[in-house]
């Protein structure tokens, strides 16, 4: 039940910055998540909040309490912090069962005994684990360890939770049930999270807001359906949804009051809706457009797009179409497949509504600030 | 190397008359104890005192060695380097080269020819290859568990105790083995820095070979009494010095 | 570890009066070679002996480890528990056991006191450390290196050379100067298999300690002169046998 | 350009079966995927395949050619099989130039110096890393050792190509591109491939058609569409599609004519054309519908059940909707979530023609033979 404030953090690893100028923050009771590609700094952050990293720059504040503070040079220890940590590998001591692993943090803070046994014992039950308790960590699935660790963390009841890829260890099945579970006990428990992962459907999924982070610095932060319907720039498009959007570089042309977006074979006339893009002409632009959002047609139409189908990939419900516009290659997601085969030279119609533009040298979504 | 400690059992059970007959690896024929008996009056207070300086040599190298190990792997530090150099250094430096200012040193001090120069000498010695064991050993335990442990609260000391040492059994066993073989089997230590007051083992059996001229029988049992503690810590503690070797943690 | 090398090199420097009056670690008054020719003279012979053996030795074990590594890592087969067995019984087994009889193989084999002895004796013993050093680096080797070089048309020997031999260089490093500076100072075997025929370094240095009672300069030159090849050795491949020691291939 | 044929293989590790009794036909130039959880035996069979572990019992043959018999004790040795293998950690040799690991297979034939620099060349330049020859391993990233790994088992030539998960290593991005670059490969090349992995929608968009593992035994060897529209059994309903396909426990009843499919709570009538599910009257059956075949709606209908939604999921273009009808869970997957939210209680319809009905005694889907 903590408000966490970031402000202004900074952390170096040799010349180069692993979190660069990174302010959050984060609200009461959110489970705020920290997405991003291997090496941008999404743990780095984390464990700056946990106290394990001591930033160069910056500021941490839990509530009203300051707790790193690289200007005053103050940092709280970790283990004065009151966070619990749920670890990508679990971190279960091997060598304790799993009730001595859930009371550890309790035993270091010299409860009492009975106190412990009572607590360990209904937090193991609210899991569902509580027949394991004797067991040793070797003994158990990869589900299993999963849910110690999670023990360990809840039964503490601390500020707040910072979980480090706790899934992304369990195969893809237990996982979206994990997922499921992870989401429901948060809202049972109501205590602040910071969730860390590099899955973008994990991040959609459980999120009450994410933090897109890449090269250190923070790309956007929104409720995740704004993150999917607007993304701010080209990163934040290319990153979430699988497969991937469509990104196509081109520049604006205006013919007779009429703006279009060109390359060398395509002709598309911009829609009115976003008719503030021949501001950009003369600069280079890109196209964005979801594969679930083309629709593929026999018949030519005003506005379609000539494309040869290359690959047709079943995908379990949909069909995955790698098509090929000159050097372009663009992905369409449909579910009918059979008017079409490999080789077949297709109409591509996007969805009008659906369509971004991004400013190539900025990478800046034009729309997203008008939008939001 | 089977086979001369095949023969040598064979010549500590024969008579003079007998060894000098017979082929090395024949057995005895008739079965005698007169070399056991003879070397056992010579060597028993020496392997006392050897018993002595080893174990108390090897636990304590073992234990600084464990705290050093876990010091240099993670409580990562500016000059950690520059310590697994000295390390590195102190495990290949010859003995020779240091020994005989070590020996001025020793007797300034006043404490040549006793247990605790023994137990002194061979634990600094020591220290450095069982800190490069335990650290290689602890750098396999994942980060994570250390970073949990913290923030669940515990300080340094309390992770130390409560979660390093107890996953250490296998590299006590590999280090411990290591140490008391190779304080076990010292010379040279043993020659320069004791003399008739406190006799090592391994000193007093190479008088034995050296006084006796043509006595093989009793050498032979000495040599025999004289590997007999490292044979039974070999017995009892082999299955885990194997697990310690053969795990991926700890090697070589 | 420092200070007695340091004031060793100080006593090498000085005359006699001048040690006996000055503490062992103040610099000399005067500044005088006589301890280092003396001991040169007297050391020549023995070190270019010993610095033969030695590197013959030390060469033919790391290359008969690596390949005995190379068969229990990666060729399993029915009984490399056995081998393993053996394998950690020679590293830990005290020489004094087995010297005696082993002395007299050597007498009856009619190699004793020559280069050949040296070279057999202490290669034989080596082995078993450097197979174990090679054996958990090649571990580390991804089996799917293995599995792709055969699949690639590659058979066991060409895997050898072609595969593993040039992934070797550290291993090497590290098994190389452990072996070098095991045999190097070596004592025991330099005692019981050679004479004045084929005098080592490291026996003929205990005599200089042993027959000119109190010349320390000489002594300490000696030592220093003794202990220059390892010296030089580290200051060449200390920083490969640093990475060697740290990477998480080899270990300790 | 080979077909490979396994009869009877059984390997076994100590005590238990790593593959049992695998029969598997597999054609010329066919892409074919083993696919199963870990420890299922695919890989297993693989490695017999090459070569590089001897099976207990089975016969292989490359054409008309046996090169390993266990009865016969004769076991062709891997390097003379001329069969390339694409490894997961791709294997390359990490102190040789990306000219040396492609060129080695080559060498090791005795190949002449100049012939193996043009066909180096060509088959680096076919995959668009010609101008990487020079580099070492370490300087390469993962889809470029991906690429490298490719090349040196095309330019032999090979009889088949034997690939052991060589994609999950790659990130999610970058997996959905090289599939499709390896699946325009295969077209091109047309060697017969064997393809191993864990990932069902990679074997569903990949696959010529699909073997799936599980225990060492093949539970089913279809073509993908198949596989995925008529699963043989329960294990494979489970295993196919993500989020799996909702799998309900219950017995069948018969009232006044009509075949009913009921639970504590539900009590679903049998569309006519699964009526032979009444032959299985009194006997436990379980009842399968994919979350995409489901449809929520606010008002009852006809054969609608009703539910309580626990979690609502965005997973990028569409949601996952966590619903709970006594102690089933279920999985529905929508696109608009306007109307719905947690807590409500929503009636679910089944789209009829999708339903699947499983005996759960053996397991098997009872409209797999008359289907097919």
């Amino acid at each position: 039940m903590t408000n966490i404030r970031i402000s202004n953090l900074v952390k170096k690893y040799g010349e180069s910055n692993a979190v660069n100028n990174v302010d959050i923050d984060i609200k009461n009771s959110e489970l705020f998540i920290l997405l991003g590609p291997s090496g941008c700094g999404k743990t780095t952050t984390l464990l700056c909040i946990a106290g394990l990293i001591k930033p160069e720059e910056g500021e941490i504040w839990f509530d009203e309490q300051i707790v790193t503070s690289a200007e005053k040079n103050y940092y709280e220890r970790p283990q004065d912090r009151n966070v619990a940590m749920v670890f990508q590998d679990y971190a279960i001591y091997p060598h304790m069962t799993v009730f001595k692993n859930i009371a550890f943090p309790l035993e270091i803070k010299n409860m009492d005994k009975k106190e412990i046994e009572k607590l360990v014992h209904s937090t193991a039950k609210s899991l569902g684990i509580e027949e394991l308790l004797d067991r040793k960590p070797k003994q158990l699935s990869g589900g299993q360890r999963q849910r110690v660790a999670l023990a360990r963390a809840i039964v503490r009841e601390p500020n707040a939770f910072l979980m480090d890829e706790p899934l992304s260890n369990l195969d893809a099945k237990l996982r979206i049930f994990a997922r499921a579970e992870l989401k429901k006990l948060h809202r049972r428990l109501g205590i602040t999270t910071i969730y860390v992962t590099h899955d973008q459907i994990e991040a959609m999924s459980l999120g009450d807001r994410i933090a897109i982070l890449n090269k250190g610095e923070i790309e956007q932060i929104d409720k995740p359906q704004t993150i999917f319907d607007l993304p701010k720039n080209l990163f934040v498009a290319g990153f979430i949804g699988s497969p991937p959007m469509n990104l196509i570089d081109g520049s604006v042309k205006e013919e007779n009051g009429t703006v279009y977006f060109t390359t060398k074979k395509i002709n598309y006339k911009v829609p009115s809706e976003f008719s503030i893009v021949k501001e950009l002409k003369g600069k280079e632009i890109v196209l964005g457009i979801r594969p679930e959002d083309i629709k593929l047609s026999k018949n030519e139409s005003d506005n379609s797009i000539k494309a040869t189908i290359e690959i047709i990939e079943l995908t379990g419900r949909e069909f995955e179409v790698h098509l090929k516009v000159e050097e372009e290659r663009i992905i369409a997601l449909i579910r009918n497949i059979e008017n079409f085969k490999i080789n077949d030279v297709v109409n591509l119609i996007f969805d009008e509504e659906k369509l971004h533009f991004f400013n190539k040298e900025t990478g800046e979504n034009t729309y997203y600030e008008s939008r939001k | 190397m089977i086979l001369p400690l095949w023969s040598g059992i064979m010549s500590a059970l024969k008579t003079q008359a007998d060894l000098a007959q017979t082929l090395p690896f024949a057995p005895p024929t008739t079965l005698v104890f007169d070399g056991f008996i003879a070397s056992y009056n010579e060597l028993i207070g020496p392997l006392f005192n050897s018993i002595l300086f080893t174990s108390i040599a090897t636990i304590l190298s073992c234990l600084l060695g464990s705290i050093c190990g876990f010091v240099v792997a993670k409580l990562k530090f500016r000059g950690s380097n520059t310590v697994f150099l000295l390390l590195t250094i102190g495990i290949f430096l010859p003995y020779q080269s240091i020994i005989i200012p070590l020996f001025i040193t020793i007797r300034n001090l006043g404490i040549y020819d006793s247990l605790w120069v023994m137990v002194l000498v061979h634990t600094i010695y020591g220290i450095p290859m069982t800190t490069l064991l335990f650290r290689s050993y602890y750098e396999s335990i994942p980060e994570s568990l250390f970073k949990a442990a913290k923030v669940d609260g515990a300080g340094i000391m309390t992770i130390y105790q409560r979660i390093i040492l107890p996953l250490s059994p296998l590299p006590f066993v590999v280090a411990g083995v290591f140490q008391f073989t190779s304080i076990w089997n010292d010379y040279l230590f043993a020659l320069t820095l004791t003399n008739i007051n406190f006799e090592p083992a391994s000193f007093a059996l190479s008088n034995i070979a050296g006084s006796t001229e043509t006595a093989w029988n009793n050498v032979m049992a000495g040599s025999f009494l004289y590997s007999l503690p490292v044979i039974i810590i070999f017995v009892l503690l082999g299955k885990y010095l194997m697990q310690g070797l053969m795990a991926g943690a700890v090697k070589g």
